[in-house]
């Protein structure tokens, strides 16, 4: 489990995140909601590591990875699927998610086959460089990328921005299939509301840097999550 | 059809990177004060048109005439971008070192010579046509922060600032509102019908909400050329589009 | 303080010429070291002050002007290249000091505020050509330098020379490289090619230092021997020699005005010391040190002649001064502020040293101004009172050149 | 108009550097020739010179910093600039020796006579006069560069492809001048000279004269440049440096903004050489050895990037560190300046006119700051 | 058979004269080497191999290797050999021992180069009757070079006994070189002196050319001198077709030097995006290496010394990787993202090495020696080519190899790229960043410092030697394409060959000033080097 605490975080002198603190359970989907610029990219940088924090602490599994440097946590199965999807402009598209090999022992390194069912597009395109994909590949290819590491806990920064509605969809299934195994937490950050709203077991809402609301869905009422994200 | 009285008139337009075709003998038709939604799955060469309208690619054979009869495929970006064609790109992309009103400032309408920049001073028009952009994407809070600052949804706002401070005849917008709220989402395609008419432009979304609410003629693009035209609904029954784009 | 004369010490012990110029600050230090120990001079301490121009030209000219008028000191011992001591040149004439220059060089320059212990090229040049003619009957020439201004000349004077003994236009082959040129496959073989025409062949070398080692390699290398083509260089010392294995280079010469190799009693008292102050058995002397002992001398004896270290008197009383060099003679300043020499000849033997195969038999004047160049046959230089001058045209009996 | 542009660039950083050139523009003179010489207020001739180089250096620095801090194009070979601006002057200087040189040749340089020239080469013509090799001082380097820049922008050579470019023009440059053929003296180059607009070039009061010409010309060009800088085309300049392609695709032409800037830039750098010139007393190859423009690139990181006055007070720390050390530790200051270097890229990542910046940043947020990349490499980097 | 009769005359003549002589007869002449300075040695030796007694070939050995003395106390000749401080001295003649002298005792015979010409002279024409086949070819040779027109008699006799097919074919040239060249060639025949030409024609080298020119161009007949131009036109166009392909290997031997030069900064800048100033140095510190390993070697081994460059190249792959991996921990980690900030503090790291080699080192230069593998040249064709370039060849294209593979097929390679392409998102992928960068920046430093072994061979080894090849390499991996191996190969090589091309015509400075004008236009034709990457992937 996911369980972050009081988490506060800088760019330079201006705050991000003040006193942030959220749980993501395994089996679960936690969507992470809130208007632009409210931090929720910056939380996710946290907690992969890739944004070191100024107080509070992240513990994962029930062991304290505040300090931790990105890789160990990506040992401890967190994978990342960054906003403004981050491949590897110049590595093919093969090499790009060989890359997902890094945390894996050398007996699991094989890329699983639900990244090709999930994304037919990858395999047809498995030799040209990352950087030369359109918006939408680009983007399958993180999410391909991050499944590589066969992950525990997955961290998605918008994964359906610029991807056409079938794979959206397609998306959408995956990210339920993957829940369903109950083996991984997933921490979804998404703007496209009915999308998170068919995913999401819990909510966090956000709002300059705080979080404003969280819990179940079962608990939370639809309208009152929309209220923070109307302008 | 002739090219006359069209704004933008592309004819059998291919463009291939390594064999790749990824614009296949694309022929698209925008009269002036046209808006026009285009979609397509991913891959189809909807950013690609964009590169070969502004200069960024040169097309391997076709046509593009602006106006009837300026050849684009002969002028270089700026020469292209002073005729009157914005850009918005996938990506945002603003000007980082710079704050959010000299990001706007850099982008309003003005002579683009150099000497003539050298000597320019803001005039009292400029100052409140800068303001009534601030305030249209709501950046006005933020516009002595350095673009570079700001978040992802941030950055998508201030670049369709930019885009509406040049003031150009055609607008090219690729992905606006991927990463916004549902809320900004539909500020936006009220912002883009209200500048539509004194301004052609062509939008690409994958968002259908979004294109639903521009209420316009939808492209299709697949493969590198046209796969349907017509209304959303229309263009939506179309079952090829449904197998190839909008899934079930 | 006053208790203490200053001297100033201006080699390069950074960037491309500290290979050459460190060694130099060196033995200055050694030498003013013993001078101390034998007492100082006018009876107080002799004070070395060391700055580092950097092998930047105009620097050498900032750390001149320091030396003098913030050191105070009463006379510079520097520059290797000439480029270094012109840059150097006005701030000596304006401020009124002393330089020693120790290096062979072009010639083409009389300075009253210089004074050049090193070769001119009659110093050098021409008697190595001569030794090649006479001794090794060389028909062809080749004269292979790094391209600037002392091969230059050099070459320009060792020409016209050649044509003078009658050698044809054909028969000479000139080429130039960069500075520490490094690839030097074509021009070996060009010069076997050149030599390949059935006359004997000889290459005058005035290469300069750093390009040297893979010179030598080259020639080792291609086999280019020197009982079949001798390669006689001017800037090749068993310093450079020090980093080649010189096996294969047995019997290439090189034209000094000094050899570490040469016996005399004077000469291994100095080299014993040299060892001794630098705590290396391995350090190998060299012609410049040798300049610089014997500018060293001769300075100390004129301040003791002239009672003060004030740079007019001192100037005055150098023309004139005699010291011993190291190889067995005595060395004279001459009023055009040149020195008398001996030139030797040596073979390079397989242990990094010469071997000496010639000597002329006297003394060889510096010649400031080489009889082979139009421009400058006419003059010469007198120092003494009261010609003063440094280019007195003997034509037109005036100072200043050629006039109009 | 013109007025409005130099007020444009006065700022409150503009206002302290060139009240302090106007200082050293008064004081120096005084201190040097009136206050006499034993007090301790006097300044020597010697030091009125070194701090005229540093200023020359200073002008380069400057020049540099308008191309590279501002328009993002690191120039490897911006002594090139400079060393042809000196070389404009060291000609005409070379012709005002006339019949005094060794050889009397009233029309010969006297490394023209001793390698047999017959006659003054064409490109020599002209530099008699100081207002035609003043013009030059500006048209050689102006030309030079804009032709370079014309051909290197329009082919949209950029980052190190540029650089390298930079230093290969320069290095060529340096062979030619190096060889004796060019005419121009070969490795030893100018020197000797004897005076300048006909006033002996090693007077006291020339020396102070050339001192205050070159404040001068740092404060003019200074304010040329914060003009530039402060314009709306300074803002286009800063926009194409990290994003050209998206500044033309709004409309601006960037390759003759960068032209712009680049000639400008050239023409800065080549006055600084003109006026190094008579106060160093030798102009030769070595000034366009690569490593000199690289030099010149550290003066400006040190001194701060993209500031103006960085590039001027890194110039003169640096130098005046370079000629105390070299001095003062001939053995060890490599070492001292060579660690200077890192420890400025480590500890000021903003040259040392970002110390201050940095500082207040530092102050408020006690946060670690993340020693790998900053956080904008880590998010708006990639494809 | 007429031939055959004189030749058998000749060998009854030498026969006799060598019977006829005994060591007794030689004992003055080797006694006069010892006077007289260079030319009475010279005169001393000329008639001792006039004599033309075998015995005398140890003696001139001696004299060779410079192991012939004088005993000052008497005068004596003696052959002296070094034993501690003093000299072991033996007759030269008898090989008597004749005791012991202390250094200050015994005065060493000094040769010059026209003495070791006559030296060598003599002794070929002394062993042209050797039983040593390669004594007997190499007499040939030096006759060949002499032509002592005194080696004549025992020439045409040796050929007359020669077995060995080569070896005889070398003595009919040294022959022919007699003939052709001294008073005997009035005398001869039209066909003697076409065979005579023919044969030296057939030998096809600039030695023979010399020697014909010398014919052609001499006071002997007009048959002489026409048969002599023609063999030497075609001699020449024949050399001229192998002086196309020397160059071509020249520019080949260049480009190995520039790509071995620029392949460390084609990773430590090309991959790594490090504007490494520090490069040259790294090559350096490789240099330095090899003089440790090589004094180790004169210190404690001497009789490998031969195997010491192979030694030396794995202890500079360490040093100056380990140097690298230092620099990498301490500075450059902080500066990723910062790309031209890498250019001031590699170049600060820059001089602070030199100055750290030069203060233990000293300023000048060191010596490191070749190998006897590496040492001298081979002829292939009409084609010269030195052992030790040869290997750089060999050795460039190994290492290149070696780092393609090593780049683009292992992991460690994949993890390299994809941490210099993006830092923060390969370490979210799980890739050790920090331990990846510092590798790859060893693995730089450590190829540069392989590059100085090599460069150690050609150039000279002292503080300076980094900064020679700095820029060129600069200009090799920018010409060829940043980021692409390929290019920095295929760059190296063509700059380097197109520097050979025009050398030759333009002359070494402005070839190279036109190669800088070359790679400035290249450039602008092609703004992204030679290999460029192109599309979306690397525009943005
Ligand atoms: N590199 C940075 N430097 C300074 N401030 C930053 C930086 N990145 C983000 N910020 C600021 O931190 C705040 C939170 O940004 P963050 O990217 O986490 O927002 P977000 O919730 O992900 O927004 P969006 O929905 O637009 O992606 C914003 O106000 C933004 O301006
Ligand atoms: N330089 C290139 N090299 C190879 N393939 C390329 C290159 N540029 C584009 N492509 C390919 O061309 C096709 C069209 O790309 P484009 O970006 O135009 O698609 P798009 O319609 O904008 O997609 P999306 O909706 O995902 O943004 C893609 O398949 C892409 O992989
Ligand atoms: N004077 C010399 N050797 O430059
Ligand atoms: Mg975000
Ligand atoms: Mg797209």
């Amino acid at each position: 489990m996911l369980d972050v605490r009081s988490l506060d975080l800088h760019y330079g002198a201006a705050q991000a995140l003040r006193s942030v603190s959220m749980k993501a359970e395994i089996g679960k989907v936690t969507c992470l909601v809130g208007r632009n610029g409210v931090g929720k990219s910056s939380l996710l940088r946290a907690i992969v590591g890739l944004k070191p924090v100024s107080g509070g602490s992240i513990g994962w599994d029930g062991a304290d990875v505040t300090k931790m440097a990105p890789a160990d946590r990506a040992r401890r199965g967190i994978a990342y699927v960054p906003q403004g999807r981050e491949i590897f402009p110049l590595l093919t598209v093969r090499e790009n998610l060989l890359t997902g090999y890094a945390p894996l022992p050398r007996s699991q390194r094989s890329i699983p086959d639900e990244v090709f069912e999930l994304f037919p597009v990858l395999k047809s395109m498995l030799d040209r460089r990352g950087g030369d994909l359109s918006g939408g590949q680009q983007q399958q290819l993180a999410i391909g990328r991050a499944l590589v590491t066969r992950p525990r806990l997955l961290v998605l920064d918008e994964p359906t921005e610029g991807i056409q509605p079938s794979i959206i969809k397609d998306i959408g299934r995956a990210i339920s299939y993957l829940r369903d195994k109950g083996t991984m937490a997933i921490l979804l950050v998404e703007q496209y509301f009915d999308f998170a709203r068919d995913l999401a077991d819990d909510w966090v809402v956000m709002e300059r840097g705080e979080v404003m609301l969280s819990g179940p869905r079962s608990g939370l009422d639809e309208q009152e999550v929309r209220k923070y994200l109307t302008v | 059809m002739s090219a006359e009285s069209t704004l933008l008139y592309l004819d059998g337009v291919s463009v291939s990177f390594d064999g790749f075709k990824a614009l296949n003998s694309l022929s698209l038709v925008m009269m002036p004060g046209e808006m026009r939604a285009i979609i397509g799955p991913n891959g189809a060469g909807k950013t690609t048109m964009m590169d070969v309208i502004t200069g960024k690619t040169r097309p391997d054979t076709g046509t593009i005439l602006f106006e009837g009869d300026t050849d684009l495929t002969r002028l270089r970006e700026a020469a292209i971008a002073n005729l009157g064609i914005g850009r918005k790109f996938q990506r945002p992309t603003v000007f980082e070192p710079h704050t959010v009103w000299d990001n706007l400032e850099l982008a309003l309408k003005a002579p683009r010579r150099p000497l003539k920049t050298l000597t320019y001073a803001i005039s009292r028009d400029d100052r409140s046509r800068i303001e009534e952009i601030l305030d249209i994407t709501r950046l006005s809070a933020l516009r002595n922060r350095q673009a570079g600052s700001l978040s992802h949804g941030q950055k998508q706002w201030l670049e369709i600032g930019m885009l509406l401070a040049q003031d150009p005849k055609l607008l090219l917008v690729d992905e606006p509102v991927a990463g916004m709220t549902d809320a900004e989402t539909e500020q936006t395609a009220e912002l883009l019908c209200s500048i539509a008419g004194k301004h052609s432009v062509i939008v690409v979304e994958h968002d259908m909400s979004f294109v639903r609410a521009l209420g316009v003629k939808v492209t299709v693009l697949a493969e590198g050329s046209v796969l349907a035209e017509g209304s959303l609904d229309a263009v939506s029954a179309n079952q090829q589009v449904i197998d190839t784009y909008l899934g079930r | 303080a006053d208790d203490t004369i200053k001297v100033g010490i201006l080699h390069s012990l950074s960037g491309t010429m500290a290979i050459s110029e460190t060694t130099l600050k060196d033995v200055m230090l050694m030498l003013i070291d013993e001078q101390n120990k034998k007492g100082g001079l006018l009876g107080k301490k002799l004070e070395p002050v060391v700055v580092d121009p950097a092998s930047n030209w105009p620097l050498f000219a900032e750390k001149a002007r320091e030396l003098i008028s913030k050191d105070k000191v009463s006379a510079v011992f520097g520059c290797w290249t000439s480029v270094s001591r012109k840059s150097v040149l006005p701030v000596f004439e304006e401020l009124n000091n002393i330089l020693f220059y120790p290096v062979q060089y072009e010639g083409e320059e009389s300075s009253r505020n210089v004074f050049y212990t090193g070769a001119a090229p009659n110093q050098q040049a021409i008697p190595a050509v001569d030794y090649l003619m006479q001794k090794e009957k060389v028909q062809r020439w080749v004269l292979a330098g790094t391209d600037y201004v002392y091969p230059r000349t050099t070459n320009k004077i060792l020409e016209a020379y050649l044509k003078g003994k009658g050698v044809k236009p054909e028969d000479i082959m000139i080429n130039y490289t960069p500075f520490g040129h490094s690839d030097w496959q074509s021009i070996v073989a060009d010069i076997k090619k050149f030599g390949s025409a059935g006359k004997k062949t000889a290459v005058v070398s005035t290469i300069n230092g750093d390009a040297n080692v893979p010179f030598y390699k080259e020639l080792g290398n291609q086999g280019v021997k020197a009982q079949d083509i001798p390669v006689v260089a001017f800037s090749v010392g068993e310093e450079e020699l020090a980093g080649i294995d010189t096996k294969p280079l047995l019997g290439h010469l090189a034209a000094w005005n000094y050899f570490q190799s040469v016996e005399t009693p004077a000469n291994s008292d100095f080299i014993k010391a040299w060892k001794t102050y630098t705590k290396n058995d391995k350090r190998v002397t060299n012609d410049p040190m040798e300049a610089h002992y014997i500018g060293f001398n001769m300075w100390v004896k004129a301040v003791e002649a002239a009672g003060t270290t004030e740079p007019d008197k001192v100037i005055d009383a150098m023309v004139g001064v005699s010291v011993p060099n190291l190889t067995g003679g005595y060395s004279a300043m001459l009023p055009n502020h040149h020195i008398t020499k001996p030139v030797l000849i040596g073979e390079v033997q397989e242990n990094g040293q010469f071997d000496v195969v010639s000597k002329t038999s006297g003394l060889v004047p510096g010649d400031e101004w080489s009889d082979y160049l139009p421009d400058s046959k006419d003059l010469i230089a007198d120092w003494r009172k009261p010609m003063s001058c440094g280019n007195f045209n003997v034509k037109t009996g005036k100072c200043g050149g050629k006039g109009s | 108009m013109l007025l409005r542009f130099f007020l444009m660039g006065l700022d409150r950083k503009a206002g302290i550097v060139l009240t302090i050139l106007a200082i050293l523009a008064v004081a120096v003179p005084v201190m040097t020739l009136w206050v006499p010489a034993d007090s301790p207020f006097h300044l020597s001739v010697f030091t009125v010179s070194l701090l005229g180089k540093y200023l020359c250096f200073a002008l380069l620095a400057l020049a540099l910093d308008l191309v590279w801090g501002y328009c993002g194009i690191l120039s490897l070979g911006h002594a090139a600039f400079f060393a042809l601006g000196g070389y404009a002057m060291g000609m005409y200087l070379m012709r005002q020796i006339g019949p005094r040189g060794v050889y009397g040749n009233p029309v010969l340089p006297d490394f023209m006579v001793f390698l047999n020239w017959k006659e003054l080469p064409w490109y020599w013509l002209g530099f008699d006069h100081f207002w035609f090799a003043a013009l030059m001082v500006l048209v050689v380097p102006g030309a030079l560069a804009f032709a370079f820049g014309w051909f290197a922008f329009r082919s949209r050579v950029t980052g190190v492809y540029l650089s390298i470019i930079t230093q290969a023009l320069t290095f060529a440059l340096l062979l030619a001048f190096f060889r004796n053929d060019m005419g121009f003296g070969g490795n030893n180059g100018l020197t000797d000279f004897k005076d300048i607009l006909g006033y002996d070039i090693q007077a006291d009061t020339t020396r102070v004269t050339l001192f205050v010409a070159t404040v001068a010309a740092l404060a003019l060009s200074y304010m040329i440049a914060s003009g530039v800088i402060g314009s709306k085309l300074g803002k286009v300049l800063v926009a194409l440096r990290d994003a050209e392609s998206r500044v033309r695709f709004m409309g601006y032409d960037t390759e003759s903004y960068k032209l712009f800037a680049w000639t400008l830039s050239a023409c800065m750098a080549g006055v600084a050489g003109a006026l190094y010139v008579p106060q160093v007393g030798i102009i030769n190859p070595s000034e366009f050895a690569p490593a000199s423009s690289i030099e010149a690139v550290i003066w400006v990181a040190v001194g701060g990037r993209g500031t103006l006055a960085g590039g001027i007070l890194g110039a003169v720390l640096v130098n005046m560190g370079k000629s105390y050390f070299t001095g003062a530790l001939p053995e060890l200051w490599l070492f001292a300046l060579g660690g200077l270097f890192v420890a400025v890229t480590l500890f000021l990542p903003k040259g040392l006119l970002g110390l201050g910046a940095q500082l207040k940043a530092k102050l408020p947020g006690r946060n670690k700051t993340s020693p790998l990349p900053n956080a904008k490499t880590a998010d708006q980097k990639g494809a | 058979m007429r031939r055959a009769l004189r030749w058998l005359m000749a060998v009854c003549v030498v026969v006799a004269t060598s019977t006829a002589a005994l060591a007794a007869d030689l004992r003055p002449l080797v006694q006069a080497l010892g006077s007289g300075g260079y030319s009475g040695t010279e005169k001393a030796l000329a008639q001792l191999s006039e004599a033309g007694d075998p015995a005398a070939v140890p003696v001139i050995e001696a004299l060779q290797a410079g192991d012939l003395y004088v005993r000052k106390a008497d005068g004596t000749v003696v052959v002296a050999r070094k034993a501690g401080d003093a000299f072991t001295l033996t007759d030269p003649l008898t090989r008597a021992a004749l005791g012991d002298a202390p250094a200050a005792a015994v005065e060493k015979i000094r040769i010059n180069n026209s003495l070791r010409r006559a030296i060598s002279a003599s002794l070929g024409a002394l062993t042209l009757m050797s039983p040593d086949t390669g004594v007997r070819r190499s007499a040939a040779d030096a006759v060949f070079k002499s032509r002592d027109a005194q080696a004549l008699e025992t020439l045409n006799a040796a050929i007359a006994k020669e077995q060995d097919k080569s070896v005889r074919a070398a003595m009919e040239q040294a022959r022919a070189a007699i003939l052709l060249t001294g008073e005997a060639a009035s005398k001869m025949s039209d066909a003697e002196i076409q065979s005579a030409t023919d044969t030296l024609a057939a030998r096809g080298d600039r030695d023979a050319l010399v020697l014909l020119n010398m014919v052609a161009g001499s006071g002997a007949s007009d048959v002489t001198k026409r048969s002599a131009a023609a063999a030497v036109s075609t001699l020449e166009q024949k050399l001229a077709f192998w002086a196309a392909l020397q160059n071509l290997w020249y520019g080949l031997s260049l480009g190995s030097v520039l790509l071995l030069a620029a392949i460390g900064l084609a990773v430590t800048f090309g991959v790594m995006g490090v504007i490494n100033m520090a490069h040259g140095e790294m090559v350096m510190i490789g240099a330095y290496t090899t003089f440790l390993v090589q004094e180790f070697f004169r210190a404690h081994a001497p009789g490998l010394f031969d195997l010491s460059i192979l030694v030396a190249l794995p202890a500079a792959f360490i040093v100056s990787g380990g140097v690298g991996i230092i620099i990498e921990r301490s500075v450059i980690r902080w500066l990723y993202g910062r790309p031209l900030e890498t250019l001031l503090a590699t170049w600060g790291l820059s001089l602070a090495l030199q100055q750290a080699v030069r203060s233990i080192f000293g300023p000048t230069n060191r010596e490191v020696g070749a190998p006897s593998w590496m040492s001298g040249a081979f002829e292939l064709g009409g084609l010269t080519i030195t052992y030790g370039r040869l290997w750089i060849v060999i050795f460039a294209f190994a290492v290149f190899g070696a780092l393609l593979v090593a780049l683009k097929r292992t992991w460690f390679g994949l993890s390299i790229r994809a941490v210099t392409q993006n830092r923060p998102m390969a370490n979210a992928m799980g890739i050790r960043t920090a331990r990846v960068d510092a590798l790859t920046f060893g693995l730089g430093s450590g190829i540069a410092g392989l590059a100085g072994v090599a460069l150690s061979q050609i150039d000279n080894v002292s503080p300076n030697l980094g900064q020679g090849y700095i820029i060129d390499s600069f200009m090799v991996v920018v010409f060829g394409g940043v980021g692409n191996l390929w290019g920095t190969l295929v760059g190296a090589l063509t700059l380097g060959s197109i520097n050979k091309f025009l050398e030759p015509y333009a002359g070494a400075v402005l070839g190279k000033i036109l190669v800088l004008i070359f790679i400035i236009l290249f450039i602008q034709r092609r703004p992204r080097g030679l290999f460029a990457l192109k599309g979306r992937a690397v525009e943005a």
